[in-house]
């Protein structure tokens, strides 16, 4: 089917997301998938929100076109069911396409007969480590997260003895200590903070420990599969919110990342638990996209109750656009390099367990 | 005589009880195999007896065995101790990385 | 001339007691070795000196078939059969007192008209020098696998049969001090020794069997000393007696570096006890091999580059700053340390960094994965602080494992590995990794962060 | 003079400037003045920007009221001319009064009788060193400072080995150590940046070594008197330039904190210098109020040239107001428990070199 | 009974050689004194029951002044007079050797019918004897302030002089070894060596003298085993040989503590080379008592509470990471570790927490300076490590000084104080600390993170 | 006679060189003073030769001395080596700490 003398097109779409400034690809990977066979097209502006100018592009090898015609569409955040009619006929589509809860362009891709790979969906197996945009991308919030806080905290995050008085180190508690949890503590850890984890996974303690912050124990555990936490009972919730509520009046800073994928977030910070909080005190609450973990939370936006910061950042690696591109970019690359052979051709092996894993439309089709 | 040879005994006891106090466990092997050669020393005795004259064949025979076996734990055992101390040798590095090569 | 003889003695056992002080570290043990075989070489001839010495074809005869035997034995035995090739040159120095014991007996019939302190000297060295003669060939056939290197009992008959020959030995050895002077009973002293020497080494695991060998070799010792009391000869005695007592203080080290006790290795032997089990956890039976600090120490004091290759285990155990107070004395003695980050090594993106960071590593000392992999054939020794998945060889050769295609550091295309973590378990993904059974590779069990101090302070010993 | 019965007041008002959210006492140390024997009397409000309600300052001892008219009014930001108006009668005021400057203002103290003790005036002897209002505020801002590069760059500051590949350390350039250039090396150290420090005073180097950075040197010197920087010769500023112009292309965050006290700001960073740096760069200028360091830098503003994000905030310390603020207070306090004595009088000795440095209004006629 | 007699000698010896063995650990010293002591005991015994001893009452007598004179002695002297007394029982131990040597010139007239071998030992004795007892009575006259403390010489008539005295006493012996008994050979041998004694000790200064007595100690063992050699007594030769090697070894271990070689203060004794220069810096002339790793670590080893006082010069020094391992050692014997966290200490504001955080101490043990002085009465060791203006008494005391009004860390209320920096220079203000000048305070000298890790060596030692 | 007791004159010099490797500064005073204690065993010389009876008074009275000075030796170095000890030994800590705030 394909041919050698007109490669396989990947094209990079500019994001359109208000505050999205990330891309879907860097220069330095032009490179590598030219030497795979496949032509890079990139849409003009696409790199700007990362502060890559076209030129840039063009000079590792890219061209300046129409990306949304090319035979790979590469995204950051999911199309919209407009933008998957600028899709060409049997296109390979990936990115972050949020299948369990963009159901309506889902239906969209499937009947425009899209192949589309999540990088969400793509299992969590050691092999697909590098393909991992979830980790790749919670890293760098959880590592902004921290800086926010930061920013915002009317106090020092250091102790800090000096001729006009000690300072006291922020106490930092973390609620979750997935990736983005855990490099939000050793983050707050190196800026000088008192960091404490908590996570209903009970074997993550020694992790919390292994970056050199403490751990928060509460006695309610909840492990679910595929190492990702299950939903708590009813009673559970409830002794937790209590328990929690009891120990987060001390901190100065609470960071949330507790996340079930595609169900509401749990509440883990409570309206009487901000009450219970020192005036000038700063939760960022990461969970915002599925509710926030904070019941005061306001997705996407930064309020103040009761003399408490609550912001709710909901796409934190874009405001680090250059190495959350780079990372991005790898994680797809990686991908790319599984979807298509030595000799640049498209080759959909569903036998893969990260290739079924990924594929969200398009599979069924394939595969029978 | 036999007090004076005593004190001595107890003496070199102490010496040698001194003498080891850390060793690295890399120098275990190599030192038994030093102290091993030392107590060779018992060739002395051989050569002693059958110098000063045993009679009989047997008592010879059995003494130039002696003689033999002494000499063996000693040669042998020096010989088998500085091939273990290989490594602790002024190393010529870049040798023994091309001997590698080969 | 016997003073000068004497005089002579005085030197050669300071030699050997200037030998054995050297022997002790590793910069001076090549020295020490030969200042100790000069001192034998003095000894000879000090004592060729004798006057009235006789009897000089015989001697050479048996000199030279010494050599003859010693030093072919000694050149070209493998490094790996070391430890058995001491076990024979032990047991023919073992050997040799039992015999020149039993031509005194017959040459003084039965030491009647010596002191009573020469028989009893004597006798004490016949059963010592036997028991080493035959033990030691017993333990060297098991190392050479002559005989099956597993325990051999003959179950609960062993204590009592052991306790009765034993007895025997010395009813012979008393009747004989007593005056008796039947050729028998020597005989039967050394028969009997014999028979303790082969029961008690035989039924003693082939791994015990390091400390066992130098238990006889300090026995040997103390039977060359006892001869010399019989001879008086301070030559023999002193040597004789520094060997006895260093000897034993060593095997105690050894037993100790092997997590074992004297007491219930020898209580092995007579029957009591349990045989060595080697340290295993995950079920396997394939054999590891276990290393101590101080061999990690010397093994890195000595190597040109060393490769730390940081796993989940280095953070579990914040061992972040021991490793970096390690790489800086390494480097002060001028040897390269290097760190070969993997990408997912510990439980975060950069948890490796984060570490080394805080414990002020410089970055440039980091290298990556691929740059790691290209280094790792030039590098002496491989120093795996808990990590484990990411150097799991499975990840290329297994299909079926569960980390099959993740790239993994090739540490054992390195001279020689150290692993440092606390027990056999498996890392992340839960599975055994072959790379801890590897010949080249070296388990020092433990937390990371003792471990590595104890390598420091190793190092600093050095 | 004084009467026991009617103790002497120290007001504290509401700050006025934009921005301005410290506040001149905070509640811990209303016991310590009233253990003096002084009234403390709050403007309703002052302590609103620091999240200190009035009630707070009220359970502490203190009284809502007119802070102008009190014996001893405190300010953090300088008096306007109408502000100085209601000022009582040979009233003491102490705050940072910008007496190099504020030259229209000094005029109206002295015209009113007012005695004025300038925090920066005081003079940097051991002694002094818990009234150090300059080093406690520079602290704070060199701090905030790599918080805000932190955020500004689109890149992470430490060194991350990661599935998705190996992101550098970012490497951060501190212009001018002193306490808040030395803060700020520390902080970026330590939240895992290369960082590396520069001053005109060669002795400064061993400093920046011991908070962990690198020195980098251009060989160039100029000590002035009072530990302060002397302003260079032309020669010497342009042969800096150029060599640092050389030095800065290199690096992803530069901040520059190189203040010569009441002169113009040297200029550090050229345009070339800006022009040679990569895509995305910051340069967080901390001289602004004087110009600042950077040829290109609007003070107060945040710009973009050559695609080099250039902030120069005027008041950082005003971004952290709870911990800027009670070390400001204790300065002041520090102050006043020299102007004032154990039984509650006002005693102003003017051959002590800290009151006679500080008195920048009415020590003349005092004195004489 | 004399089997009986020789075998209680080696034990005794026995009992010396294990109690010294005692005497180098700090957990063992008190009993291996005790140990060696009994052995002298059982020496005395066993001297007392050999055949044919006489005179009784005369061994009572000495026995009995000695007592008296010694046991009150040894009992009321002061602790800092203590090297001093050593120096005395020194040199009555080498005057008793001389004594003898005389009596048994005199009661042998002149050795005639002795072993050449006798006379030879005799005579050494009598010489190093004489020379031991001399010499250290000029060094007990030296630090007990009887004589000046100076070095004194008489120029450079010195050296020929001395050895003109030597080639006398030597002459003298050659004579009488060959046969002369005239009693004034032997008064000219004990006289000359007399004249070294004091010659050579009077010209070395009061600094050197620690190294001198040691000096001599380990001639007077000498020369009591020669005394053995010449009586034929086992106890007398092993004990005065042990005595004779360790002090030698000792000598030279104090002259590396001390920064001094052993050739270099006998030659200014022999009028060569200068004499000894006490550490000094500032051009100040007080006396400043410096100190080792060694002798830091184990008083703190010893301390329950021990303040660590960071300053600049810890930065500097970048000793942070090495300070908390240090801490984690003493803590991990117990000891309560706190940090005194002067508001200035450093160059900036924090600069103290940004580097212990670094480090990863805890926040808690982190105290600010209020705290810490009240808590300095109750602390054993007070470890300032580059601190300097912040611990200067100047700042409360002189009005004048340009810290004065500084509030301070009154590290000089705790029991002991040990301070870690480069030199005697001043810090930041530029100006002289008393507290350096404290009788209570020893100064380390040397980089503040070699001189921890030193610390850190020998506390692993302990 | 003599070679023996050279022999072991050599090794007690082995012994004493073999004790004293590594020794903590503050530990060199009181090794020193231990030591100087026991070379006070030159009391024994001055017993055995009065004990076998020395004639003459001056004799006497010397070895009398010698008795006395080695006596001196012997107990006060014992005695002033464990008081230097002091600091090492079972530590009631307490006490110590109320004796200074007394
Ligand atoms: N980096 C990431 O982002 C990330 C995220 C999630 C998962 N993972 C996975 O984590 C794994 C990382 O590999 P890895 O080699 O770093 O770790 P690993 O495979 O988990 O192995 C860690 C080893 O350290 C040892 N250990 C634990 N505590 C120790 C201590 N105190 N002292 C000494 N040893 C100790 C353990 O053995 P003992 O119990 O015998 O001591 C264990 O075998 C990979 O499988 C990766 O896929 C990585
Ligand atoms: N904290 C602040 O905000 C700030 C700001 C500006 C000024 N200051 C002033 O700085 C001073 C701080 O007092 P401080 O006691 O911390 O320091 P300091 O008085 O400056 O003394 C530091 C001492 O450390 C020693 N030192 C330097 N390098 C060393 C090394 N590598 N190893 C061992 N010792 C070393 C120096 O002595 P050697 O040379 O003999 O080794 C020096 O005496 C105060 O006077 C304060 O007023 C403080
Ligand atoms: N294959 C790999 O090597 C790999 C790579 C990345 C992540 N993972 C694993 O995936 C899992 C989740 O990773 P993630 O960072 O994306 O996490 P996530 O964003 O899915 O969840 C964040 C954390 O919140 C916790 N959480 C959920 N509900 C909670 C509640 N009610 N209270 C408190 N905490 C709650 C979860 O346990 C989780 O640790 C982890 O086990 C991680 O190790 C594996
Ligand atoms: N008494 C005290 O203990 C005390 C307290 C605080 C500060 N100080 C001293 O006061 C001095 C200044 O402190 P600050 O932090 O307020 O500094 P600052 O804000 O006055 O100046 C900042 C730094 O910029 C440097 N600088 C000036 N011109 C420069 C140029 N052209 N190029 C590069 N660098 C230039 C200066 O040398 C200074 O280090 C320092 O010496 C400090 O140690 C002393």
């Amino acid at each position: 089917m394909p041919d050698p003398e007109s490669p396989l097109t990947v094209g990079v779409v500019k994001e359109t997301k208000p505050g999205e400034r990330r891309v879907a690809l860097v220069p330095t990977l032009v490179g590598r998938l030219a030497r795979r066979g496949l032509r890079v097209v990139i849409e003009s502006g696409a790199g700007e929100g990362a502060r890559l100018a076209d030129e840039v592009f063009e000079e590792a090898g890219a061209e300046i076109g129409d990306a949304w015609a090319a035979d790979i569409v590469l995204t950051v955040s999911p199309p919209s069911v407009a933008d998957i009619g600028k899709l060409g006929e049997s296109a390979v589509l990936a990115g972050f396409l949020a299948p369990l809860t963009n159901t309506e362009e889902l239906a969209a891709m499937k009947k425009a007969g899209i192949r589309a790979f999540a990088v969400e969906s793509i299992p969590r197996i050691s092999r697909a480590q590098a393909m991992d945009a979830l980790s790749s991308q919670a890293g760098v919030a959880g590592y902004r997260a921290v800086l926010l806080a930061a920013q915002r905290l009317p106090k020092f995050f250091p102790m800090l003895t000096t001729a006009a008085g000690t300072v006291p180190p922020a106490k930092v508690l973390v609620l979750g200590a997935g990736v983005a949890g855990l490099q939000a503590l050793a983050t707050a850890k190196r800026l000088g903070a008192q960091a404490t984890g908590y996570d209903v996974r009970p074997e993550v303690a020694e992790q919390v420990r292994s970056v050199g912050a403490s751990w928060l124990d509460l006695g309610i555990e909840a492990v679910g599969e595929g190492g990702y936490a299950r939903e708590l009972t009813e009673a559970e919730r409830e002794e937790q919110q209590r328990r929690l509520t009891e120990a987060t009046t001390g901190f100065d800073v609470v960071i949330t990342t507790a996340l079930v994928p595609g169900r509401t977030a749990p509440t883990l910070v409570t309206a009487e638990a901000v009450r219970g909080m020192r005036a000038g005190s700063v939760i960022v609450d990461m969970a915002g996209e599925t509710g926030g973990n904070c019941e005061l939370t306001e997705p996407g936006k930064e309020i103040v109750a009761h003399d408490v910061t609550i912001c709710s950042p909901l796409n934190l690696p874009a405001e680090m656009p250059v190495h959350a591109s780079e990372l991005y970019g790898r994680n797809l690359t990686e991908l790319l390099e599984l979807l298509v052979n030595a000799e640049g051709e498209l080759v959909l092996d569903f036998s893969d367990p990260i290739v079924s894993g990924a594929c969200v439309a398009g599979a069924d089709e394939e595969v029978r | 005589m036999l007090v004076e040879s005593l004190a001595v005994l107890v003496l070199a006891g102490f010496v040698g009880f001194a003498v080891i106090s850390k060793v690295p466990n890399t120098l275990h092997t190599p030192l038994m195999s030093g102290t091993n050669a030392i107590h060779g020393i018992v060739l002395l005795g051989g050569l002693i007896v059958l110098g000063h004259g045993a009679d009989g064949v047997l008592n010879k025979i059995l003494l130039v065995i002696a003689i033999a076996f002494g000499t063996i734990n000693v040669v042998g055992g020096f010989l088998v101790t500085d091939r273990m101390l290989g490594m602790f040798k002024e190393k010529p590095k870049q040798d023994a990385a091309k001997e590698d090569g080969k | 001339m016997t003073t000068l003889i004497a005089v002579l003695y005085i030197i050669s056992f300071s030699l050997f007691i200037y030998g054995l002080m050297g022997l002790t570290g590793p910069r001076t043990a090549v020295r020490g070795n030969w200042i100790a075989a000069t001192g034998m070489g003095l000894a000879v001839v000090a004592t060729l000196l004798q006057p009235g010495m006789g009897n000089w074809w015989l001697i050479a005869l048996g000199v030279v078939l010494g050599t003859v035997i010693g030093v072919p034995a000694a050149r070209k035995v493998k490094m790996t059969a070391m430890p058995q090739m001491v076990a024979l040159f032990n047991g023919v120095g073992g050997g040799a007192v039992a015999l020149i014991a039993w031509v005194e007996f017959r040459t003084t019939e039965g030491f009647q008209h010596e002191p009573l302190y020469v028989a009893i000297a004597s006798l004490f060295a016949a059963i010592i020098g036997s028991v080493s003669f035959w033990g030691s060939n017993v333990a060297f056939g098991k190392l050479q696998e002559l005989l099956p290197g597993k325990p051999i009992t003959i179950g609960k008959l062993q204590q009592p049969l052991n306790a009765v020959v034993l007895l025997a030995a010395v009813v012979c050895a008393i009747v004989i001090a007593a005056g008796g002077s039947s050729e028998w009973l020597i005989i039967g002293v050394l028969v009997a020794a014999a028979l303790i020497g082969v029961m008690v080494v035989l039924p003693i695991g082939g791994a015990d069997m390091p400390v066992v060998i130098s238990l006889l070799n300090a026995l040997t010792g103390l039977s060359a000393a006892a001869m010399g009391l019989a001879l008086d000869n301070t030559a023999l005695i002193v040597a004789g007696m520094i060997v006895g007592a260093s000897g034993s203080i060593l095997t105690n080290l050894m037993a100790k570096a092997m997590n074992r006790s004297i007491p219930a290795i020898v209580a092995g032997g007579f029957g009591g006890g349990s045989a060595a089990a080697v340290a295993s956890g995950g079920g396997e039976d394939r054999p590891v091999r276990s290393t101590s600090a101080g061999d990690a120490a010397i093994q890195m004091a000595y190597a040109s580059r060393v490769m730390v290759v940081p796993g989940y285990g280095m953070a579990v155990a914040q061992a972040q700053h021991a490793v970096r107070e390690m790489a800086d004395l390494l480097e002060s003695k001028g040897i390269e340390v290097l760190y070969a980050i993997h990408p997912v090594a510990g439980r975060m993106p950069g948890h490796m960094n984060v570490l080394l960071a805080e414990a002020d590593v410089a970055y440039e000392s980091l290298k990556e994965m691929d740059e790691s992999n290209s280094q790792f054939p030039q590098t002496d020794v491989a120093l795996v602080i808990g990590a484990n998945d990411v150097t799991n060889p499975a990840a290329q050769s297994d299909p079926n494992s569960p980390i099959y295609g993740m790239p993994i550091l090739h540490v054992n295309a390195s001279r020689s590995v150290i692993v440092l973590k606390r027990s056999m378990s498996s890392g992340f993904a839960g599975i055994d990794n072959a790379l801890f059974y590897d010949p080249k590779t070296a388990m020092l069990f433990g937390d990371a962060k003792s471990s590595v101090a104890g390598i420091v302070e190793e190092l600093k010993a050095l």
